[in-house]
């Protein structure tokens, strides 16, 4: 199998979301994850700008510019859905109630931290948005980036080369060609795709790999 | 009798000039009070302080309040512009002229909302350990690092709502409400914009901002571009 | 005139009461002062169990247990009343939202400190209440209670012999004998009874009172 | 399919043994979870940690849980009983065997929704220079000597309320609400009683505690004594 897709990263970050959970989804790829979500899972997803229960995008015709997510997109409500304050979205995801929040990232460390709030632009301004939060307070952190940069440089690392938004925190990877726990004895690579040996993934990753007894193929439907 | 409506913009803004420090709701163009951001972008006044979510769409709807260099510091999650290009009040915070405070969003809602309750400072796991957490005081709390964090306050808070009532109750729709709890809280001033300053009073389990946090009411049409979410 | 009655000191307290204004009326002699509330004043009356705009006491055939003040008394809401939790009915107090708290007192000292919470009964536990956030929140802190106690000692003293309740923050004492401002100089009469002596109520009080340039006679209706 | 409605007091209360803590909402009788205070008592589990505004309401309600001395710790604003005896936990308490931590409402309030939105600990005015201040450390902000406080999180929590769905998402009634929201974020399980578990959902913008606090949904009738503010 090739490497995944953009869409079949989110597939594959989906099937992992338990029933019943809350879910806070990142701009950019993890947003992708809510039209991957198995039949039979009843999830909730949280919007850091005051809702839970973010249901699909909105059509043409049900935009209302009051429904808006936390990346500006017009949305429908799902049923069961809640408004409040910021101060309660974020109690939510600070105090721990979040079961998981998917984030989009720059880079890894084996130690579990994530860069993937300031890219070092020399001339535009900087964002942050609650990814500190989510990456220190949500219960589990996953996060959904391409193995390698465009260049070829390794995003799963021994210690991150960009600001850091959280330390310590990241449980699961999502990529293009593997999933990898971070483990406290750092990387462990769940699912790798086929058509890589392990030496080969190991050589597009920036610190050592360690592979689950269990590490399986990486599999996605056609998206 | 109590009635917290106004009839003006100017009675709206009556106090505000330079200097003044303004919370401003609004996150993905919901709950953003255009007609008052207009309003101070066609004031004169300068050497002011924005507390908001995002420079973005203060930039994008009222240019002059960057382009006149009225703005001196601005305390917010996002100050980045969309595109390649760099805005105006980048620029500004490149040659060093305007006073960017980048927040974690969490930590921004929990110090506006801290300044409206009365708490000097907390702990926040939040941010420890990143740059912007750098020289604040750490203490260890359950085995994670905690920064302090300080209380925001300001002179004004600003918002857009469904419904207001001559009390000050606030009624929000969908996403409007974001920060705006929090400002109401945190301002010596707060006025709310609203479609529907009604005679009849909001239903007192339904109120989202209690009246006694909010001092003016201004009936006004909503000025929200059609693309707000995407200035 | 007669030293004031209990209704007559609510009264005097309620004259204070400006247009518009949030208060909070504690327990026991507070209560009373929501019944004199002059004609001409739109009051919001706070209760820390969650109300801005607590109504009349509710009549036999009003009464709902759902509604309730501070002081378990089934009440009545007025117009524009809001209904919130307890962190907000504190915000509001601890934010300095409230304009007026009046609370009774054991003592009050001439900085400013009140003592009204632990009576050191040997028998009974403790009662706090919202008495430390209200004293040392609201705008203004103002102490209804009786000169002195029933043995005759004062309460207005230089230092209070109970446990505090707060520090410093006491601005105005309505008692059955005069009104009394706490300043940066320690008490000041601003109005006494008719048929009493400035040296007669200097007796009665356990710190040095100065007398206002313009101290009048403190009246009330019969009531 | 989201479902968090349960149909006995036992399934609610699944988990609940000796040792456990719980926030118990409720304020002049109103919000008061009677049912769930009955089923408490009428369980075996000892070594309890009751945290609630008032000791009293329960005593009267439910004596057995301090005569069978299951209570080892009580937080709360009010631990005096009306009239001039000496209730039992006021004895357990004369006696040294009941600890009781006595708690200014307003930090109670702030420290349990601390605890709920991941916030260690704050500073507060609010008993500094008091004998509830005694030990705290204190810090000056803006001239006010302000003590360091810190979260309260518990097993549990229970409450009353007018209407909740099986999302979890809740209703309130009048002034049931108190310290509801705060308790419902401290718990690890959040259990509600109420007598209108419908099947519709409550509007989303009409919700008093969202669904993502609450665990439990148990339709039960009211058991409030008539003069249950009293208790």
């Amino acid at each position: 199998m090739q490497p995944l897709t953009r869409h079949q990263i989110a597939w594959r970050a989906a099937q992992d979301l338990l029933e019943g959970s809350y879910v806070n989804l990142g701009l950019g790829l993890p947003v992708l994850v809510a039209n991957y979500k198995p039949d039979d899972r009843d999830l909730m997803f949280h919007s850091e700008n005051g809702i839970v229960g973010v249901g699909p995008l909105a059509s043409e015709n049900e935009e209302d510019p009051d429904f808006v997510d936390a990346g500006s997109q017009k949305i429908t409500l799902s049923l069961g859905a809640a408004l409040f304050d910021s101060t309660q979205a974020f109690a939510m995801i600070r105090g721990g109630h979040l079961d998981v929040t998917l984030l989009g990232g720059f880079e890894v460390s084996q130690t579990g931290d994530l860069a993937n709030w300031d890219a070092k632009m020399t001339h535009k301004g900087q964002l942050v948005g609650g990814a500190m939060d989510l990456v220190t307070g949500a219960k589990n952190v996953r996060v959904t980036m391409q193995h390698t940069t465009k260049t070829g440089a390794p995003r799963l690392v021994e210690r991150c080369s960009y600001p850091l938004t959280g330390v310590g925190t990241v449980d699961r990877i999502y990529t293009d060609l593997a999933v990898v726990d971070v483990t406290s004895d750092g990387f462990l690579v769940r699912e790798m795709i086929a058509e890589l040996s392990r030496d080969a993934l190991q050589e597009k990753s920036g610190a050592t790999l360690a592979f689950a007894k269990d590490c399986t193929t990486l599999d996605a439907p056609k998206l | 009798m109590i009635d917290k409506r106004v009839d003006t913009l100017e009675a709206a803004l009556d106090g505000f000039g330079d200097g003044a420090s303004v919370l401003v709701n609004g996150f993905g163009g919901a709950g953003v009070p255009f007609a008052l951001i207009k309003a101070i972008e066609n004031s004169s006044a300068t050497d002011l302080t924005l507390i908001l979510n995002s420079a973005r769409f203060v930039d994008g709807f009222a240019p002059r309040i960057f382009a006149d260099r009225r703005v001196s510091k601005i305390i917010c999650t996002a100050a980045r512009s969309r595109g390649p290009d760099t805005a105006n009040y980048e620029q500004q915070w490149l040659d060093g002229y305007l006073e960017i405070e980048m927040v974690p969003q969490g930590t921004f809602a929990e110090r506006i909302r801290a300044g409206g309750a009365g708490i000097p400072a907390f702990f926040t796991p939040t941010g420890a350990g990143t740059e912007l957490g750098d020289g604040k005081e750490v203490r260890e709390y359950d085995g994670k690092h905690c920064v302090l964090e300080h209380a925001i306050i300001a002179d004004f808070a600003i918002m857009r709502a469904a419904r207001a009532d001559r009390w000050g109750n606030v009624r929000f729709r969908g996403a409007q409400g974001n920060f705006g709890l929090a400002m109401a809280m945190a301002a010596g001033t707060t006025i709310v914009e609203t479609d529907d300053p009604g005679d009849d009073p909001i239903p007192p389990e339904d109120i989202h901002i209690p009246g006694i946090y909010v001092d003016r009411v201004l009936k006004h049409e909503d000025m929200s571009p059609a693309n707000a979410g995407g200035i």
